[in-house]
């Protein structure tokens, strides 16, 4: 059992948490305008890196979304952000 | 016959002798003797057979690294199969039996197969059993392997407790590096937990005795018990540290007499690995006789049991540790030689025979040891107590990713410092002296100053011990999986030269001793053989379990009716008084029908009285989730396919939330309860993910400030009344007239006998409804109004079955089962917003793929058919031309309002054959029914306003 | 009652307990308490409190409840408003903050004695003394509120959960 | 190559075995080949047998970094079945289990297929609707498939909890009769030996460190044993792939988590069937040697990392017991943990992606042992002639742009 840490919450038991997706997406809009190609590559394309990882997490007790890098082999982790705007 | 209790001695209780049975003989021991001490005592030799040959097979160890005395135990009346005989503590009664053995370990028939041993080697079943075919060896090879056997009884009951803990430093192994690393620590005012495997603290002292800081080694045992745990700490024995996994969690099993186990899973900020070392066989043709024994084995049983091993004994060996067992089993009498392989040894201990550079290559006997070649003579002897060396317990420390080096001085695998975030101290570490441990153990416990004196002598070297390569006889290495050197030298020859692939080749390493005697001699061999080093051979990965756990262990308290528990209605109590039958839909627990009698006909019924007069029904696990805040609006229009923006604040709209791929996810009722103020309705199922979606939203899209989102489901208490009746049967409740007049797709926040009611004229039945919440502590109160006024319109409270009735006639789906997971609106009917809307929602982009924009996708249609109610599951096939799938059925039933069956069902470009005839397969039949609207009841929709 | 046919769910034993239910174990007992009143609150969680309970302060995991108000934390910018009674709150936004009626969506439940940690530490993982600024927390794998109450530790779950507790903590403190 | 038998073992057991020789050479890297294979798992050692025993191709490379077998191949709970869904998914896995009906004589090597049947047991009336649709969707694709009743299931399965006080009574299920389990390095060893005869050379402990292209075209690969050229290259390599098609720019839809593995203590037979439980999601079945081989979900934490996880194993185990109370007197004695290559919709990708002369054989997730025949057999299609088979055809990466999911989840309302 992993230990995360929760930008607001601080660290807590890996089971509240839910991998949401890596980070670094932007949704591509508006919808008449994307091609079918970029659309599978926002939804569905991942890096899946063997080390470093970006990715969105949701701490699932609070609620809270937050960004969290962490090593995919070794499992540390390495930082953890509140979303842009959510620091206050 | 070998083994004999002393006179005097041991830690047992000679008073209490207590009966046993082996193999249906009788045996006596005494309390506080194991299994395998009592077995030992008896003289009984063969415990077992191998698994492969039959071999006869006898005690070798003393504890989980117990490779031959598996025993099938039945204890008070329950019995447990494969349990070690060195870990079992005797119990008056108890009745053991041997594992592999047909009847009896002692004349076991199968034995035969020893005798084709040749034929059977390493691997054997890959190269033969082809012809006919597998299957025909498979049933008669099954039946002979396993080991015991599972009684079909025995339901062993889920009281293991987890419990979840923090400790300052963990200190595995209460040895003497673990009692000195902890007693060091907790004298710095550091909180400990002490892990011992055994009943006792003490490890290898409490046999081989000792004095430490000038006393005796107890003495300085139960100071550090007590120092540890003056200091907040804590001392298990009977605590089996089984699991390292990632961020410092570590498992352990701890055994509890009489009560349930429980399951740590301590977080450990720091950790000392003081797990000891295991003692290695040696290898000579024969060494699996039953009299072959671990030397240290030996010298366990005689202190703790007063059981020495035999009375010719011949202690085979290439280090210092044995000397104590030599000497002491002189002391008490047996007859003892010490082949030392070494040239260069200590003195003979008093009264033992020491013959220097001496290797023993061979054990005489056909069913137990009878004698042993020694450099080529002939020693009378019935017991060989053997110590081919010492294999640090390391397991832990390669689990949390810690790397081993060769300690060639001590022919060893040791921890390399600084691979794994752990100390590794005293012989788990290659300090296989006293002294060296004290030493070890107090610098990893933080100690400062000098660390406690033993009265012991300096540590020692081990001279490696190989098998013999030019040996004709079987050297086994893994005694349990019957692998012997020779089946390394062919796995080899083969090319299976990984490490892995020599294990999974000759199963070496995968018994239910998990290897311990064998690993090590199976790498050496595998290096010699393969030309080598034992570094460059590497070892196979470390997993947990160290030992292996009972699985209720750690499968807790999840069972029954903690395992996925539904949840429950407030209302529960009052709903079984009206005798409903629940059933758990959605995660849910509800009624599914009321009263006695057969289901199908009760649901009949109730539907069709919903129908004619009214039904009420508890929708308490409909999700209720505010959508709050000047940014409510945007942030339902986005999460949703319909647009709620335009929505007037008291009225409702009907709505899908569609996952980014475009698939419907759930669908349900938006009420704007005010301009700032959404209530976003979600299926009972659907509610925490709704959420998530929304708060996903929220906070990625939009300003987290502006909106904001409470799911607060579980506050209410709804209960619906639908059908004609249901506008009298709650006026009939005292509900307010105001209520009462409420539109189709209106809401109102108001009162009703002083408490807050919330009333909505939504409609899942397709009838005049309303639903109607009040805080959940005044259900009760709201469910004895509207149950008081239903005799007056002849109404009855409907389950979960008739409802399912009552919206499938109206042709409304539920999601996830009349969807599936490429259903999308458009293929519902929903076409509109995906056509109009010019705003980005959820799933937007996903409905106009090449696959979303094909005209034959499966759409969701009504099904009509004579007889019996067509079978959810079915699927449509076209009446002519090729078989092939047309989509399937997903909700049918009889309708008591119209006399006929129905059903819905998703069938490829169904609304182009609306009015068509398909054919409905099942199981190997075909009915025929025509494809209809989906909705079959009141199409006009003239009974929504009663 | 008819034979059970394959089809019937098992038989669950305890419903949602009520005010006033007990579990008497050896070293700790769990009681059911009656909940007073109690809302959500989200947004500026300040300027809420000053409006709607002022003097209440913003409770985390494990934190000590003073009589109420009280505000228990349960994200950055959420929490639960207690009180004594029912709150007489408007529902809706208030210009920085929204609030929705919760008096009914917990079950409180009470575990008082020497062995009250432990069991509280069977089910929850996370310690209630780490400080952590937001009192939800994961018990068993359900969301439970954990605070501190005249040395009694006091769970607040989802009345829907409310009877799965009960029976897991019949189960623990056996 | 045809000498394991009976016959040769009684043979060479009377001269003590010396003439066993390698079941596969241990080749070192040419400087070229037609075709290189990256993963000497069972999809690449497949994949290269069928490329020379198929298209008669002879110039051949299986690179692995390890040691064959090593990844998901030889960490699985080693269950082959067909009963899937949609026609797509039921003809790529029906594939792979008519070629594993005939695997052990075509390669000359004892796979242990055992074709003892598997049931995917549900208990809530949903859920045999559900399975009422597979079932119906398996023989309407010409699959063997039944709707198996409760009581059947019982008979088959005495031990399975029925008591009124189980969670989850078994209403029954779907049954496939040609289901089963095999031996699953015996799959890796079996096809390395036969390829290995057929010219193939396998390279163990070589790391592909990079693809390289010219011109939109691949011309081999760099290894830490030096370059190799190469005019074909499938990628075969499971959770690595993504790193690797990366380097020609391709990007996959794929998350890698770690699927665990438990083995019991061995014991006499007490379960002759293969059981997924659809209530608890606990799959099992016995191997020969009397060990229980258990399976469940995925940890929930993606992850390149082979290890296990507490929550998981809590999960898995007490799904078990709630199965099978009588198993709670079993012990725990091996667990393992797969590195999975998950795809959205769980179903692989095969096909040419990027580069030409590239192709992908990845995204098996849970559920590649069972189809490694499949794999081979249409990885190897690919390379040789340059276009799809009909049956991998469905499962190109184009599918994620199209739309066109292949998601058995979403389609039967069972995560495979």
């Amino acid at each position: 059992m992993q230990i995360f840490t929760c930008p607001f919450c601080g660290p807590r038991e890996e089971t509240e948490f839910h991998f949401g997706a890596e980070a670094g997406k932007a949704r591509p809009e508006p919808a008449p305008e994307i091609s079918d190609a970029a659309w599978a590559d926002y939804l569905y394309m991942n890096e899946a890196p063997r080390g470093r990882a970006r990715e969105i997490w949701v701490h699932l007790t609070c609620g809270e979304f937050f960004v969290m890098e962490r090593d995919t082999v070794t499992r540390e982790v390495l930082t953890v952000a509140a979303l842009p705007g959510r620091e206050a | 016959m070998s083994g004999w209790r002393l006179p005097s001695g041991g830690a047992i209780d000679r008073a209490r002798p207590l009966g046993f049975t082996f193999d249906g003989r009788q045996f006596e021991g005494f309390a506080g003797d194991t299994l395998a001490s009592a077995l030992l005592a008896s003289g009984t030799r063969i415990l077992g057979r191998s698994f492969k040959y039959h071999r006869p097979r006898g005690l070798w160890g003393m504890g989980g690294e117990e490779p031959n005395a598996i025993i099938d135990v039945t204890d008070a009346g329950v019995t447990t199969p494969n349990l070690r005989a060195t870990l079992v503590p005797l119990r008056a009664g108890l009745e053991a039996r041997s594992v592999n053995a047909s009847p009896t370990a002692e004349r076991d028939c199968w034995a035969v197969l020893d005798l084709l041993h040749r034929f059977l080697p390493a691997g054997f079943y890959y190269k033969t059993f082809m012809a006919p075919d597998w299957m025909r060896w498979e049933p008669s090879i099954r039946r002979m392997a396993g080991l015991g056997r599972l009684d079909p009884g025995n339901r062993p009951p889920a009281d293991a407790v987890p419990m979840n803990a923090r400790a300052d430093l963990l200190v595995i192994g209460a040895g003497p590096a673990g009692l000195a690393a902890a007693r060091a620590a907790a004298r710095n005012g550091r909180a400990v937990w002490l892990v011992e495997e055994a009943p006792a603290i003490g490890g290898a002292l409490r046999w081989r005795g000792g004095a430490i800081e000038g006393a005796d080694w107890e003495a300085f045992a139960a100071d550090t018990a007590q120092t540890v745990e003056a200091a907040g700490g804590r001392v298990m024995t009977d605590t089996t540290l089984w699991g390292a996994f990632d961020h410092g969690l570590y498992a352990a099993w701890e055994r509890r007499a009489g009560r349930g186990d429980r399951h740590w899973r301590i977080r450990a900020g720091e950790v000392v690995l003081a797990a000891g070392a295991l003692e290695r066989p040696l290898w000579f043709a024969n060494n699996d006789l039953p009299g072959v024994m671990s030397a240290e084995a030996g010298l366990h049983y005689l202190s703790l049991y007063g059981v020495a091993a035999g009375r010719r004994v011949l202690v085979a060996c290439a280090n210092d540790a044995p000397y104590a067992v030599a000497g002491a089993l002189a002391e008490a009498g047996a007859q003892v030689t010490l082949a030392d392989a070494r040239a260069d040894t200590p003195e003979a201990p008093e009264g033992v025979r020491l013959l220097r550079g001496a290797r023993i290559s061979r054990a005489r006997g056909t069913r137990e040891v009878g004698a042993a070649d020694v450099d080529g003579a002939h020693l009378d002897v019935d017991t060989i107590l053997c110590s081919g060396g010492w294999t640090p317990t390391v397991h832990l420390f390669c689990q949390a990713g810690g790397k081993l080096d060769l300690d060639a001085r001590r022919d060893a695998l040791v921890p390399r410092p600084g691979t794994a975030p752990m100390q590794v101290a005293g012989a788990a570490n290659g300090a296989f002296g006293l002294q060296a441990a004290l030493d070890e153990g107090h610098r990893a416990g933080g100690g400062t100053g000098p660390a406690p004196r033993a009265a012991a002598a300096a540590d020692w070297a081990v001279m490696p011990m190989r098998p013999d390569p030019a040996s004709g006889g079987r050297q086994w290495i893994d005694l349990q999986n019957d692998v012997t050197f020779k089946d390394v030298k062919l796995a080899a020859q083969e090319g299976f030269r990984s490490v892995e692939h020599l294990k999974r080749y000759t199963t070496l390493g995968m018994a239910t001793d998990q290897g311990r005697t064998a690993n090590f001699a199976g790498l050496a061999a595998l290096a010699a053989v393969t030309g080598r080093s034992v570094e460059e051979t590497g070892t196979t990965t470390y997993r947990p379990p160290f030992a292996p756990v009972p699985f209720p262990v750690i499968a807790g308290p999840r069972r029954g009716e903690l395992f996925n528990p539904p949840r429950r209605l407030p209302l529960e109590p009052a709903h079984r008084d009206l005798g409903a039958r629940w059933r758990d839909y959605g995660g849910w627990l509800r009624p599914a029908t009321y009263g006695e009698g057969d289901e199908a006909a009760l649901a009949q019924a109730e539907a069709l009285e919903a129908r004619q007069a009214a039904g009420l029904y508890d929708a308490s696990s409909l999700g209720k989730i505010e959508v709050i805040g000047p940014g409510a609006a945007a942030l339902v229009d986005f999460c949703n396919y319909v647009r709620m923006s335009t929505l007037e604040p008291g009225r409702a709209r009907y709505g899908f939330m569609l996952s980014e791929s475009g698939v419907v996810h759930d669908d349900g009722v938006v009420l704007r309860l005010a301009e700032d103020r959404f209530l976003v309705s979600a299926s009972s199922s659907h509610t925490a993910s709704v959420r998530l979606m929304l708060e996903e939203a929220r906070q990625d899209r939009f300003d987290p400030r502006q909106v904001f989102v409470h799911d607060v489901t579980a506050h209410w208490t709804t209960l619906t009344v639908t059908g004609p009746g249901a506008r009298e049967l709650i006026l009939g409740a005292g509900i307010a007239e105001e209520v009462a007049a409420l539109r189709f797709m209106r809401v109102a926040e108001t009162a009703w006998r002083g408490v807050p009611l919330r009333a909505a004229r939504v409609s899942f039945t397709g009838d005049l409804s309303y639903e109607l919440s009040v805080p959940a502590r005044h259900g009760g109160m709201l469910m004895q109004a509207l149950d008081g006024a239903r005799a007056a319109v002849g109404a009855c409270w409907i389950g979960l079955e008739a409802l399912m009735i009552l919206r499938a006639e109206k042709g409304f789906v539920l999601v996830g089962k009349d969807t599936d997971g490429v259903t999308m609106p458009q293929d519902l009917g929903w076409t509109g917003p995906r056509e109009k809307r010019t705003d980005e929602y959820l799933g937007r982009r996903a409905l106009f793929t090449p696959e979303a924009r094909r005209a034959d996708r499966r759409q969701l249609v009504g099904l009509e058919a004579e007889g019996e109610a067509l079978p959810v599951g079915a699927h449509a096939v076209p009446l002519e031309g090729q078989r092939r799938s047309l989509g399937f059925v997903t909700s049918s039933h009889m309708s008591p309002v119209l006399g006929r069956p129905i059903a819905l069902a998703l069938v490829e470009a169904g609304n182009d054959r609306l009015g068509q005839e398909v054919g409905i397969f099942h199981l190997g039949e075909t009915r025929r029914a025509r494809i209809v609207p989906a909705c079959s009841y009141d199409p006009e929709g003239t009974r929504r306003d009663g | 009652m008819a034979e059970r046919d394959a089809m019937d769910e098992r038989e669950w034993t305890n419903p949602t307990p009520e005010p006033g239910d007990r579990i008497e174990a050896d070293g700790v007992t769990v009681t059911c308490e009656a909940s007073g009143g109690a809302a959500l609150v989200s947004g500026d969680l300040q300027a809420a409190l000053a409006e709607l309970a002022p003097g209440a302060p913003l409770l985390g995991l494990g934190a000590e409840e003073p009589d109420p108000p009280a505000a228990l934390r349960l994200a950055r910018d959420r929490a639960l408003v207690i009180s004594g009674a029912p709150l007489e709150l408007r529902a809706g936004w208030h210009a920085g903050y929204a609030v929705s009626p919760a008096d009914d969506l917990h079950v409180i439940v009470r575990l008082e004695g020497p062995r009250a940690e432990e069991v509280c530490r069977s089910g929850i993982a996370t310690p209630l003394d780490g400080g952590s600024p937001c009192a939800a927390v994961l018990l068993a794998g359900r969301p439970v509120i954990a605070t501190r109450h005249a040395g009694a530790i006091r769970l607040r779950i989802e009345r829907p959960d409310a009877a799965w507790l009960w029976s897991l903590l019949g189960q623990l403190t056996r | 190559m045809h000498d394991y038998s009976a016959f040769a073992l009684l043979r060479r057991g009377l001269t003590g075995h010396r003439g066993w020789r390698p079941a596969w050479r241990k080749a070192r890297p040419k400087p070229a080949y037609d075709a290189v294979i990256v993963g000497g798992g069972g999809h690449g050692l497949a994949t290269a047998y069928y490329l020379a025993r198929r298209h008669g191709m002879r110039r051949i490379a299986v690179l692995e970094k390890g040691w064959l077998g090593g990844g998901n191949t030889g960490r699985n709970t080693t269950a082959v079945r067909s009963n899937y869904f949609y026609p797509e998914s039921v003809a790529l896995y029906d594939l792979a289990l008519r070629l594993y009906e005939g695997l052990s004589r075509e390669l000359n090597y004892n796979v242990m297929l055992s074709q003892r049947g598997m049931l995917i047991a549900a208990h809530t009336p949903a859920q045999m609707e559900i399975c009422a649709r597979i079932a119906n969707a398996m023989r309407l694709n010409s699959v063997d498939g039944e709707l198996m009743s409760g009581e059947a299931a019982v008979r088959r399965i005495p031990l399975l909890n029925q008591e009124a006080g189980a969670r989850y009574r078994c209403l029954g299920g779907i049954w496939q009769g040609r289901a089963g389990v095999a031996r699953h390095d015996a799959v890796a060893w079996g096809y390395a030996r036969a390829a290995s005869d057929l010219g193939v050379d396998i390279v163990e402990g070589c790391t592909v460190t990079d693809l390289l292209t010219e011109g939109g075209r691949v011309t081999g690969v760099e290894t830490d044993m030096g370059t190799i050229r190469a005019e074909r290259v499938g990628l075969a390599a499971a959770g690595a792939t993504p790193a690797l098609a990366a380097k020609a720019g391709v990007r996959l839809p794929i998350h890698t988590y770690a699927l665990q593995a438990f083995v019991s203590e061995p014991v006499k037979p007490c379960l002759d069937t293969v059981l997924l439980y659809l209530g608890t999601g606990t799959y099992l079945s016995q191997s020969d040697k009397g060990e229980l081989v258990i399976g469940g979900g995925l940890d929930r934490v993606p992850t390149h990392g082979q290890r296990g996880n507490l929550p998981a194993q809590e999960t898995v185990l007490s799904g078990l017991l709630e199965m099978f109370p009588p198993f709670g007197q079993l012990r725990l004695l091996r667990q393992w943990a797969g590195v999975v290559d998950v795809v959205p919709d769980s179903s692989p990708v095969i096909g040419p992606a990027g580069p030409e002369g590239l192709y992908l054989n990845c995204g098996w997730g849970t559920g590649g042992f069972k189809a490694i025949p499949a794999g081979g057999w249409l990885l190897a299609h690919l390379m040789a002639t340059g276009t799809h088979h009909e049956i991998s055809r469905p499962f190109d990466l184009g599918r994620f742009a199209e739309g066109r999911l292949i998601d058995e989840a979403a389609g039967a309302g069972i995560a495979h």
